[in-house]
C-alpha cells in the first residue's frame, strides 16, 4: 500500500519540479531546481528495480550535470539570455495574451503524455522481449551479468559506437573552442583550504569506487560507463580545486585518452574477423576481452566528460584563435 | 577481413583515430585515400548483391534476434556507393580549401575537420548496411553529433547559432525516434527489422502511435516541411565541404530509414491517409522552400532552401506506394525516388562546392557579386550551369529520369494532383537557378581583388556535376542493381498483377 | 517483529525525527548562516542514525561497514560543502554593507 | 510485512521531506540559500536510497546511495567556483 504511496507522490513531484523548471523565469534557481530532479529520477529508476540506471542517473546527473548547468547558469553570457528570454516573452504579441506561450506548450505536453499514454496502455500484457535469449546465452558470452553480457557482447557493436557517440561530442567541443590542448585554459587558484582537503579526500575514495563498479559489472549491476563518469567527476573536483586535472594532459595524451575505448573496441573486432566476424570474441577469452574493454571505457569516459568540462570552460582563452571564433567574419 | 561490410566500417572509423592521434600535414590525404578505399568497399559490396543477392553479416558471429546483424540489398548498395563517391569528391576539394596558408586557423580547421570527416562517413556507412532499430538510432545520433561540430568548425557566432538550433532539432528528432523503438520494442520483443517485418505482415498488429513517433522524429532529421527551418543556415554556415555532404547525403540518411521502416517493414501497417498526408507535407516542402530560395540573397542559402524543396519530392513516394493498388507504377515510384535521392546527392553535392569556390575566390556569396563570374571562374560557372540542370530536372540528367517515373506514376496511380506539383515545383526550381546563372553571366567589371582558386576544388565540383548528369545516361545499370531485394518488382510490375 | 528489527526501528524513526527537524529549520530559520545547522547538524545526525538502524536489520558486518562508509562520506562532502557556503555568504554580507556604504 | 510498511511509510517520509525543502529553493533569498537546499536533498536522497535497497532487497542500490554521498558536494564546489566578482549571483527577494 505505502509503495504505491512513495510512488505517486515520486511520480507527482517529478512532473510538478519539471514544470517548474521550465517555467522559471531565474535562470538559478531553475538549474538548483534541475539539480532535485535528477536526484528523484534516480529514486524513479530505483523504484522501477534498475539499478544499472540509477546508478548512471546518479553519477552523471548529481555528478557532472550539476555542475555544468551551475556553471553555465553563472556566466554573463546566460543572464543575458535569459533577460532576452524573458523580454521576449513579454513583448510583441505576447503582451496582449500573457501566459499564451505556456497555455499552448501546456496542452502540447498534456496532448503527449496522453498519447503515449495510449500507446503503452496499448502493449501487449505479458512481459516479451530477449531477456530470456540473453539468459539462454549468457554463459556463451564471458560475464555472468545480462546487462554486461548484452552491452559487451551481444550488442558490442552499438557500445562500441555510442563510446564513439562520446567521442565525437569531445572533439566537437574542442573543435569549437579551436584547441586540443586544455593547458591553456584557465586554471583555478588556490586558496581555498577546504577545497584541497576535500579533493584530497575524495580522490583516493573516487578511484576506489570506481574500481569497484569496474569490478562488479561481471556480475551485478554497475559497470564501466558508471565508473568512468564517477572518476570524471573527481578529475573535475580536482580541476575546481586547483589542480590540474585533465587540463595538465598533452595534446597527445588527450587524444589518446579520448580516443583509447574507441580504439580498442575496433582492434578487437579487427582481430575478431581473423576467428570469424567482426567483434567476435565467445571463447575462453571472452571475460578478459570483455574486461579489458571495460577498463578502456572506463578511462575514455573519465577523460572525456572532463574534457567537456574543462573545454566549456575555456572561453576566457586569450589566443588568437578564440578571438577569431568569437568575432563573426563578415560574410559565412 | 574477408567482407566488404567490415571494411565499409573498419576503414573510415581506423582513419578517424589516425587522423586524430597523428599530426602531420598528410592527414587530408589520408582522409583521401580512406574514402577511396571505402568506395572500392562499396563497390565491392555492391558487385556481390549484384552478383548473389541482398548479402547479410552477423555482427560478433551473434545472430539476431539477440545480436545485430547487417544487410545490404540493391538501395544499399547505391546509397553507399554515393556516399562514398560524394565524400571522396568532397575530399579532393578539401585539399583546397583547406589550404589556406596565410590564416593562422586553417591548421587548427583542417585537424579537427578530418577526424570528423571520417567518422561522418563512417557513420553514413554504418546507417546504410543496418537491420536493427536500435542500431540505427546508435548511427543516427553518430552522424548527427559528427555533423553538428562539422557546422560549427566554421566558427564564428552565426555558425555557432545555426549549429545550436541544428543539435536542438536533431536531438528532440532523437528522443522522438527513440521513444518510438522503445514502443515497438515493446510490442515485438526484437529489435531487427527482418524479424519486425515478419510480425508485422498482414497489418494485424500495426502500433500506431509508436510509428508516428518514428517517422515524427525521422521526417524533422530530414528537414520536412514544416520541420525543415533548422536546415537553410545550419547547411549555409557550414565550410563548403561539410554543406555539400550534409545537403547531399545527411539529409538523405534520415531519408532512407523512413522508407525502409515504410516499404520494407511496416508496408502492411502504414494507412493511405498516412501516405496522403506525407505527400501533402513534401508537396507543401516543395512549394515553401523553393519561394524562399527564390528570395534569398546569398549564393549558400539559396542552395540550402533548394535542398528543403528537393526533400519534398522524396516525400511524394508514399502517395505513390501505398493504398492505390498493385500497378506497374510501383516500381517506377519507388525507383524513381531512389534515383532522385541520388541525382540530387551528386547535383547538390556540385552546387554547394562552386558556391564554396565563389565565397572563398570573392569573400562573399552575395548572387549580386557573382557578375563576371564566366571570366572569373570557367569551370566553376560550367560546372554550376550543369548542376542546374541537374537540379531542375532537364533532359538528359538522372534527375530528370527520377521525375518522369514520378510522373508517369502520378498520371497511373490517377493522382494527378501530385503530377501539378512535381510540375509548379520544376518551373520554381527553374526560377531560381535562371537567377543564379544569369548572375554568373552578366558581364560585368571584375571585383578588385580575387584570390586564386586551387584547381581542384573547381575540379571537384564540376565532376560532381557530371556524375549527375551522366546518371541520365546510365541509368539501365543503377536500376537492375536496384531491383535486387527491392520490395517493388520490375517484372511483377510488369504482370501486372 | 523480533527485538533486532525493534531496535532498528527505534534508530531509523530517530533519524527520521532529525531529518524532519532538517527541514523544519531550512524553512523555518531566519537567514543562511543559521540554516546551515539544519544541513549540517540535523540532517547528519538523521543519516548517521538512519544508517545505524538500517545496519541492525541488515544485519551483517560487510553492510555494516558499508553504511558506515556511505555516511563518513556524506559527512565530509556536507561539512565541506557547507563550509564553502559559509564563505560566499558572508562575502555577500561584506558587500552589502560596502555597497551601503558607498 | 510488518517491517516492509514501517520502510516504505520511512521513504515517503523522507520523501515528503525532501519537496519540502523545495520550498527554500524557490524562496531563497540568496543563490547560497538554493545552493544549501541542494545540499540537504543530497543527504535526504542517500537516505532515501538506504531505506529502499532494504526495502526492495536491492543490495546494489546502496551502491546507488554512495555514489550520490561521494559527489553531492560537487555541485556546491562549482557554485562557489564560478562566482565572478561580488554580488553577481545575487538572487532577487521573493518568490
Amino acid at each position: 500500500m505505502l509503495e504505491h504511496g512513495v510512488d505517486i507522490v515520486l511520480a507527482g513531484s517529478i512532473a510538478v519540479v519539471a514544470w517548474r523548471v521550465l517555467l522559471e523565469p531565474q535562470l538559478f534557481r531553475s538549474m538548483v531546481l534541475f539539480i532535485a530532479m535528477g536526484l528523484m529520477l534516480s529514486l524513479a529508476w530505483v523504484r522501477l528495480a534498475a539499478p544499472d540506471i540509477a546508478l548512471a542517473e546518479a553519477a552523471i546527473g548529481a555528478g557532472l550535470t550539476g555542475i555544468l548547468l551551475i556553471r553555465a547558469a553563472q556566466t554573463e553570457a546566460a543572464q543575458e539570455a535569459a533577460a532576452a528570454a524573458r523580454e521576449a516573452a513579454t513583448s510583441g504579441w505576447r503582451r496582449w495574451f500573457p501566459g499564451a506561450g505556456r497555455i499552448v506548450s501546456a496542452a502540447a505536453a498534456l496532448a503527449f503524455a496522453a498519447v503515449l499514454l495510449v500507446a503503452v496502455i496499448d502493449l501487449p500484457g505479458e512481459p516479451i522481449g530477449l531477456t530470456e535469449a540473453a539468459a539462454t546465452e549468457m554463459e556463451a558470452s564471458g560475464v555472468e551479468h545480462p546487462v554486461t553480457s548484452v552491452l559487451l557482447n551481444f550488442r558490442a557493436y552499438d557500445t562500441w559506437l555510442e563510446v564513439g557517440v562520446l567521442l565525437l561530442a569531445a572533439m566537437g567541443v574542442l573543435a569549437i573552442h579551436r584547441t586540443y590542448n586544455l593547458r591553456s585554459t584557465r586554471s583555478e587558484e588556490h586558496t581555498m583550504l577546504v577545497l584541497t582537503w576535500l579533493a584530497r579526500i575524495i580522490l583516493p575514495l573516487a578511484v576506489l569506487i570506481a574500481g569497484y563498479l569496474y569490478w562488479s559489472g561481471t556480475h551485478q549491476p554497475g559497470g564501466a560507463f558508471q565508473a568512468g563518469a564517477i572518476l570524471a567527476a573527481a578529475l573535475v573536483l580536482m580541476q575546481l580545486a586547483g589542480f590540474r586535472g585533465v587540463s595538465g594532459l598533452s595534446t597527445l595524451w588527450l587524444g589518446a585518452g579520448l580516443m583509447l575505448s574507441f580504439a580498442a573496441f575496433l582492434a578487437v573486432g579487427f582481430i575478431g574477423t581473423f576467428e570469424g566476424e567482426f567483434l567476435r570474441y565467445r571463447h575462453a577469452t571472452g571475460e578478459l576481452i570483455i574486461l579489458a574493454l571495460e577498463l578502456t571505457i572506463v578511462v575514455s569516459t573519465a577523460v572525456t566528460l572532463a574534457a567537456l568540462f574543462a573545454g566549456a570552460g575555456s572561453q576566457s582563452g586569450d589566443d588568437s584563435d578564440a578571438v577569431r571564433a568569437r568575432t563573426p567574419p563578415e560574410s559565412l | 577481413m574477408s567482407s566488404p561490410f567490415e571494411w565499409l566500417i573498419f576503414l573510415p572509423f581506423a582513419g578517424g583515430v589516425i587522423t586524430f592521434l597523428l599530426p602531420g600535414k598528410s592527414r587530408p590525404w589520408l582522409a583521401l585515400l580512406l574514402t577511396v578505399g571505402t568506395f572500392a568497399a562499396a563497390w565491392w559490396l555492391a558487385s556481390d548483391v549484384w552478383r548473389e543477392g541482398p548479402q547479410g553479416y552477423a555482427l560478433g558471429g551473434w545472430e539476431a534476434p539477440l545480436g545485430i546483424n547487417l544487410y545490404a540489398d540493391g538501395l544499399s548498395a547505391l546509397l553507399l556507393l554515393t556516399t562514398s563517391a560524394v565524400m571522396t569528391l568532397a575530399s579532393f576539394y578539401s585539399l583546397g580549401y583547406f589550404s589556406r596558408e596565410a590564416e593562422a586557423s586553417s591548421w587548427t580547421e583542417a585537424r579537427a575537420f578530418v577526424p570528423l570527416w571520417l567518422f561522418l562517413l563512417g557513420s553514413l556507412n554504418a546507417l546504410f548496411v543496418s537491420r536493427d532499430l536500435f542500431n540505427l538510432y546508435v548511427a543516427l545520433e553518430l552522424l548527427t553529433i559528427a555533423g553538428v561540430a562539422l557546422v560549427a568548425l566554421a566558427g564564428g557566432a552565426t555558425a555557432l547559432r545555426a549549429g545550436m538550433r541544428y543539435l536542438l532539432a536533431a536531438f528532440l528528432a532523437s528522443l522522438l525516434y527513440l521513444m518510438g523503438v522503445a514502443l515497438l520494442y515493446g510490442e515485438f520483443g526484437v529489435l531487427d527489422l527482418a524479424l519486425i517485418a515478419e510480425a508485422a505482415e498482414g497489418g494485424t498488429r500495426a502500433p500506431v502511435i509508436a510509428l508516428a513517433f518514428v517517422f515524427l522524429g525521422l521526417g524533422i532529421k530530414a528537414a520536412l516541411f514544416p520541420f525543415h527551418a533548422w536546415l537553410p543556415h545550419a547547411h549555409a554556415s557550414a565550410p563548403a565541404p561539410v554543406s555539400a555532404v550534409l545537403s547531399a547525403l545527411v539529409v538523405k540518411a534520415a531519408f532512407y530509414v523512413i522508407l525502409r521502416l515504410w516499404v520494407d517493414v511496416f508496408a502492411d501497417s502504414v494507412t493511405a491517409p498516412a501516405a496522403q498526408a506525407a505527400g501533402a507535407l513534401g508537396a507543401a516542402g516543395i512549394l515553401w522552400g523553393s519561394f524562399q530560395a527564390l528570395r534569398e540573397q546569398r549564393l549558400k542559402l539559396v542552395v540550402a532552401h533548394s535542398t528543403v524543396a528537393q526533400v519534398g519530392y522524396l516525400f511524394l513516394l508514399f502517395p505513390l506506394l501505398t493504398g492505390v493498388g498493385e500497378g506497374a507504377w510501383r516500381f517506377d515510384a519507388w525507383a524513381g525516388g531512389v534515383y532522385h535521392m541520388m541525382s540530387h546527392a551528386f547535383a547538390k553535392g556540385a552546387l554547394f562546392l562552386a558556391a564554396g569556390t565563389i565565397l572563398y575566390a570573392y569573400g562573399n556569396d552575395q548572387i549580386s557579386a557573382m557578375r563576371g563570374l564566366t571570366r572569373t571562374l570557367p569551370i566553376t560557372t560550367v560546372s554550376f550551369g550543369i548542376a542546374g540542370i541537374a537540379l531542375v530536372g532537364l533532359p538528359p540528367s538522372g534527375s530528370f529520369i527520377a521525375k518522369w517515373m514520378l510522373l508517369t506514376a502520378t498520371i497511373e496511380s490517377a493522382q494527378w494532383w501530385w503530377a501539378v506539383v512535381i510540375g509548379a515545383g520544376t518551373l520554381l526550381s527553374g526560377a531560381y537557378v535562371y537567377r543564379l546563372v544569369s548572375a554568373a553571366f552578366t558581364p560585368d567589371t571584375l571585383p578588385e581583388s580575387i584570390r586564386p582558386v586551387p584547381r581542384v576544388m573547381e575540379y571537384a565540383s564540376l565532376i560532381l556535376a557530371l556524375t549527375s548528369l551522366g546518371l541520365g545516361l546510365r541509368a539501365a545499370e543503377p536500376f537492375d542493381l536496384l531491383e535486387v531485394g527491392a520490395p517493388f518488382s520490375m517484372i511483377v510490375a510488369g504482370v501486372g498483377t | 517483529m523480533t527485538p533486532a528489527e525493534v531496535i532498528a526501528a527505534a534508530f531509523a524513526v530517530t533519524g527520521g525525527i532529525f531529518y524532519l527537524a532538517g527541514t523544519v529549520g531550512i524553512l523555518r530559520f531566519p537567514d543562511v548562516q543559521s540554516r546551515l545547522h539544519a544541513v549540517t547538524k540535523a540532517d547528519n545526525l538523521g543519516l548517521g542514525f538512519l544508517a545505524v538502524g538500517l545496519a541492525v536489520l541488515a544485519g551483517t558486518a560487510e553492510v555494516a561497514a558499508k553504511l558506515l562508509f556511505i555516511w563518513f562520506l556524506a559527512l565530509a562532502g556536507s561539512a565541506t560543502a557547507c563550509q564553502l557556503i559559509a564563505n560566499a555568504s558572508v562575502d555577500d554580507d561584506v558587500t552589502e554593507r560596502e555597497q551601503a556604504d558607498a | 510485512m510488518v517491517m516492509s510498511v514501517f520502510l516504505y511509510g520511512l521513504a515517503l517520509f523522507l520523501i515528503l521531506n525532501l519537496i519540502a525543502g523545495l520550498v527554500r529553493v524557490l524562496r531563497g533569498p540568496t543563490d547560497a540559500d538554493r545552493m544549501l537546499a541542494a545540499q540537504l536533498f543530497g543527504t535526504t536522497g542517500v537516505g532515501i536510497l538506504l531505506v529502499l535497497a532494504e526495502a526492495q532487497g536491492l543490495a546494489a542500490l546502496r551502491d546507488v546511495a554512495l555514489v550520490f554521498a561521494l559527489l553531492a558536494a560537487l555541485a556546491t564546489v562549482a557554485f562557489v567556483r564560478a562566482r565572478r566578482g561580488p554580488g553577481s549571483s545575487e538572487g532577487e527577494a521573493g518568490g
